[in-house]
């Protein structure tokens, strides 16, 4: 099994979600998260002082996944959370070398 | 407030005075208008509630239903608004509802407010204290606009619109109905601003949604309410707020004021009930939003009547506004498609349309009410009708000056902000600021 | 308040103008109660004001307390206690309350208000006003009740125990107290509700917390509070409500009015401090948390004392009303393991029983105070009795009452949510709505 | 309140019975002030709306701008500060604000406040109004201080501190200017305390930032504010508010006070206004927390002005106290780098000192106002130069002091928290809360 | 080591606390996430208008330990989290090629 | 690819993220998280009763990176995060199989 982690844009999480639920990911879990990286964070303003804010809110999905489904995924989410602009994010695949669904007890693919 | 000009409200307590001259040999010719004290304290409270009404009460109140990207942007409109809108009043506003005698606007013989001295008297309190109380009326009613148009428009475009309106719609209705235009000599009843609050904002409101277009996501997306605690608080403040509004429209501390006041907390109380059970029986459950809606669209609904009519009015009002605001907010406006984001339309134009009617029926001494306008010759059918030409006068002239106004903006600086900006949020690109 | 009908209260203003009359050489045997718009003024002012400290104020000092999941559920109990109890107060609360003669509660002679109309006076305002100021006294006593049994109880139960309540308790304990009842008759001294407001909330929200049971989790597991800003700010309003419910309970501008509200602000702030102190002593820390509490705790002791004490009793009452209840939610809640979640027992119950029992002390005029009520014959003794035994009864009564109430609701509709819906969090299953 | 002791303001309300008194017969010499219910019931309003200010007012807005982890210590410190000054001066501050003649600071007459019945009149109105009136002043002077010393000051010192301070600068200065001191014999014109209340917090609130030194991190981190939603609500509920606070240092209900109350809504609309477009030149973008503080910065500049000047002073007043105050807490700030961190000194000081030194030019009755003091003999200079000395020798004092309190508390019990507990936050390790 | 990972309904949290203290785990670091999944998502309001919420509140713990203490972490986060219902949530175990404590800068299994 | 994953505490951000800056690395990932530890837990008050908050806010930060700048990475984080007090908190290594650039597809140590 694989773990899927993709940092997305935040008004991108439902089409990325939909897209997902299209090819049978049945299960995700999301992350609020800040982003540091090409992107330039915003200004803000206090009393007249600006400071940059370099950390912009991002969305972290996380899904575990078959092996033969790693390559879908990823295609689905890059298109689904693109808009060609810088910050888009980035997609990282690691191993998981189990998993178990509590409530059952079920391991290994059966319990995603 | 609805007699201004027409008929002097001297009031209860200015009858007490007289009764004392009186009663001590003084003859009842004699009396002009002199300050009273305690008519003089509650409108210096009015004023202090009503202004209490739009910041922080409608702030509060808009700016908990909006997402949290948008939350800042809606409290700065809305203050803002209060700021610029107070500078207009009292520059031209002021002069052009209440000052002359012209049957549509008033003059400009009062701009900056000249001739307002220490001494002014309007009626039986300072003209300063009547000015301001009036400057509140004028704030509040473009900030209800707000409501129909957050999340994407430009601040910039917002502050000129809602600046325009002020001038070019606000006050000469104000000045229709209670600074002595045709309405006032027609007959109209609308105590605390029926028509010249509620339905003008709201007839606006729709004006500007459909301008300006719908969200981007609206009616696909999800669009969770930042913070509902906001809007119950600001909900609850424009509900104390509204005793200033209407017990205050009396510009007196007397027993019409008192009864004002009464209604105002029936029908509020009644048509927060009636949205909150009509939204259980068909949505399933009973919102905090729901409740603060049907209070909102309560008070709305008693504002014209409120000095009209006695506690059976009140239920009837309630029960009503409690319904029929509740049926456009949820089934009208997704029926029609427009996004009037927050219900500016749905709560204020029909609460208001809702309440200028029943006001003509129920103000008729047969229900308990203070009687009909002298205008009706006694008929409840004639004041009806006197109201709808008031309300559909209003509905016309209100959306198509509105409808210039936005055209001539939308060409030449524009209305709306970017779609990029519209996904990151208005208080980052507009303000600089977050929570 | 306390003086209705049994001895009108005319107070400075009233003495003013018969004084007016009497130097023109009018006979003060003519003088009727006329409206005065001062103390008109005043009382419109007061019933916003204590209106305000329901809503928004008891709703944001409550939410602020309870688990971010319950937030939204407290504000929506308490915003739709405010307009339940309305509408029951215009139908037949009221009548209840103040009308009729019977020792024990009023008659149904003024059902939906009936009688009173624009010119109807009550003392020197118009009876629309003091029905409506003794509205709001009727929506947030049971407003404070919800303290006790927040985030397990069911909606729909909360609204008819309350409303059944107010109809079966807060009417009958008015009349008695306020509306010519016996306990009237007996000389108790109450002046804004120690008794009718504060005791019989606490009372009526232990038993409820009993009856009830407690959240699950409770004493195992953390419950901290979501907000405590909006605590303080809940509290804060309370404060500056409260002088509309003690300085306006006087009905008039006077200077009995002023001495309320001047030894309201000294005892509370004495029992903010008091509190605060004590806690930092004994476990440590002041925590804001604590100095609101001990504000409201001496809010609520000063309520029945407030135009009766001077200074002194108000620095005496404030001590005790900072550090006896404080006792009480802290070490006595653990000792006996009652869930009375938020402390309405032990701030507003322990908090008007210190009061109703140091009014009688206070009250005398070797220290500092109005005076003795005549039925004491000058025996601070006597009139502490008195006041007793009106605390007493008052428990008793609504102990009993409170608790047939809840059962005959407990064994047909259900008082608690389920399990699970306690774990998710009654904002969202009882409302469908989220912070 | 300007006049205090100096030339009773009988006011317009006064004026009107003693009339009411000639037409009748009576002579006009023979009137002493008697209690008028209606200039009773706006202060006993007022009252409550400056409390308002405070709290929640001063709470929320100060507490907005904080970082998360010091938000419930704003909080608190602001409670307290409530609780603590009213005790302090229920005990000795009226006094020596208030009681005696000396010329810079009152007697101990009526410690405890002694001598002050129900009968007790303060002009037209009960001594026990005018008490608590002038108690929520010295509340909030205090309480703006806080904003200079946030996020790193010891919670008990703090108390000590303005308790202290309570004590030794504001009674003898509020004595100076409104109690019948040397300055109200010079002829300062100060009607609601632009030099009592805010040149003498800000100042004290810049010696204080100076003494406790900057916050970690303070210009190298970025320090977020953490919800201007609050910010924005207190800066209203600080609007609303200052219409008690202005138009209620008139005593009465009168034209004064609503002249009082007009030009305050225009000069803090035109100071809002103001910094905002200042901002959004100088900076790019138009902040809510831009506007807020314009209109706080507004409201400063009229304080003393507000009961002398007529709608164009309001004009002119409004302009220069949206424009001067911005460029202090913007540019002034950074250049000279002492760490003020919500901008008491800013805002108030500089705010305060525009206003005092303005209000000696549009006091004038040629431009509107309600005419210099007596002692200018009719000269704008003079009146100029009052004003000048006046705001001078009030910073000087108040510098010294507040810098022999602080030095002392220093190396006594230390002002600060530990570093380690300013990372950790103070609404933790002071209070043992959080958010 | 293993880095083991679970994702439960966030009532359960002091259960699974508590129940892991027992056992002897010494550090767990928490995140409160979004989940979704099989369990239906609720239903919220807004003016009459319904949308289901997919997204629910859930709470991912990690916790990295050596290799034989993944079983005994993994029963008894099972027992304590499990309700029997849909939604109990998932545990995820891979692998951690180094640890280090930052205070002292030792690492392997003696950092954790 | 490696991904080095760390927990430190929120007050030393900042500086962790200008030392991660001047060392090169282009993109963080970062999550509010709250830990359990050896590090004691605050108290709290509620009325007068205290409760021990065992969960404590810290900041866990998250970069992929090639196998070469494993080594700096955690040499910078080790020293800007230290206070030497408990609590200072944890990194962990482990892999990444591959990472992909969203905007632009690309995919490996590139798309970092
Ligand atoms: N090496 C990395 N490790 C972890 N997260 C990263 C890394 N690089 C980027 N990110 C995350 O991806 C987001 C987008 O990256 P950014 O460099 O701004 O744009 P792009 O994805 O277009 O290259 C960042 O805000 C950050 O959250
Ligand atoms: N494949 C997966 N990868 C990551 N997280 C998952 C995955 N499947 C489920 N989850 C997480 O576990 C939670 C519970 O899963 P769900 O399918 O609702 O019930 P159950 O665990 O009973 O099968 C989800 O809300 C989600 O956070
Ligand atoms: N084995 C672990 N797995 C995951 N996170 C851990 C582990 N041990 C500690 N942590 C995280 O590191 C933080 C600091 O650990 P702690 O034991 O308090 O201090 P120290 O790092 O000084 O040993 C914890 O709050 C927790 O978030």
């Amino acid at each position: 099994m694989k773990l899927v982690t993709a940092i997305i844009k935040p008004f991108k999480l439902d089409d990325v979600r939909e897209a997902l639920s299209t090819i049978g990911v049945k299960g995700i879990t999301m992350t609020e998260v800040k982003g540091f990286g090409r992107q330039k964070g915003h200004t803000e303003l206090y009393r007249g002082a600006e400071y940059v804010v370099d950390f912009l809110p991002k969305v972290k999905l996380e899904m575990v996944v078959d092996d033969v489904t790693v390559e879908p995924v990823i295609d689905a989410i890059t298109k689904a959370a693109s808009t060609g602009k810088i910050g888009d994010g980035k997609i990282f695949v690691s191993t998981i070398e189990e998993a178990i669904r509590i409530r059952t007890g079920e391991t290994g693919p059966e319990a995603l | 407030m609805s007699n201004f000009k027409i008929k002097p409200g001297f009031g209860l307590g200015m009858l007490a005075i007289i009764g004392l001259l009186m009663s001590t040999g003084a003859s009842a010719e004699d009396a002009k208008p002199v300050l009273d004290a305690g008519n003089t304290a509650w409108m210096l409270t009015s004023t202090a509630l009503v202004l209490l009404m739009t910041i922080p009460g409608v702030a509060l109140f808009y700016g908990g239903m909006v997402r949290r990207k948008n939350l800042l942007s809606v409290a700065a409109a809305t203050f803002a608004t209060t700021a610029l809108i107070s500078v207009i009043w009292a520059v031209v506003g002021y002069s052009l509802a209440f000052k002359g005698s012209g049957a549509y606007v008033g003059d400009l013989s009062a701009l900056f407010l000249k001739g307002m001295g220490y001494d002014s008297l309007s009626g039986t309190i300072p003209e300063s204290v009547f000015m301001t109380f009036q400057m509140t009326f004028a704030i509040i009613t473009p900030a209800l606009i707000i409501g129909a148009i957050v999340e994407r428009m430009k601040f910039s475009a917002l502050l000129i619109f809602l600046g325009l309106w002020s001038i070019l719609v606000y006050s000469p209705i104000a000045h229709m109905v209670w600074g002595g235009g045709w309405l006032a000599g027609d007959g109209i009843q609308d105590f605390a601003g029926g028509t010249v609050v509620h339905i003008n904002a709201g007839v606006a409101g729709l004006v500007a949604a459909l301008v300006l277009g719908k969200r981007k996501g609206y009616g696909t997306e999800a669009m969770p309410p930042v913070n509902l605690v906001y809007t119950m608080a600001g909900a609850a403040l424009l509900w104390v707020g509204w005793f200033g509004f209407n017990a205050g429209s009396e510009l007196a501390a007397d027993g019409k004021a008192g009864m004002a006041m009464a209604v105002t907390q029936i029908a509020t109380a009644v048509a927060a009930m009636a949205w909150m059970v009509t939204e259980w029986i068909l949505r399933g459950k009973p919102t905090l939003l729901g409740m603060a809606s049907g209070a909102v669209a309560g008070l709305v609904a008693i504002t014209p009547a409120s000095g009209f009519v006695g506690p059976m009015g009140a239920f009837v009002i309630g029960i009503a506004a409690g319904i029929i605001p509740f049926l456009a907010a949820v089934y009208l406006k997704r029926m029609l498609g427009y996004d009037d984001s927050l219900d500016a339309f749905g709560v204020h134009a029909v609460g208001g349309v809702v309440g200028a009617l029943l006001t003509g029926i129920f103000s008729a001494a047969a229900f308990g009410g203070a009687g009909l306008n002298d205008a009706a010759h006694g008929s409840i059918f004639a004041q009806f009708m006197i109201q709808l030409k008031g309300v559909g006068f209003t509905i016309i002239y209100d959306a198509v000056v509105t409808f210039i106004i936005l055209m001539v903006l939308k060409v030449t600086i524009g209305l709306r902000v970017t779609e990029e900006q519209e996904a990151e949020g208005l208080d980052i690109n507009q303000h600089g600021e977050r929570v």
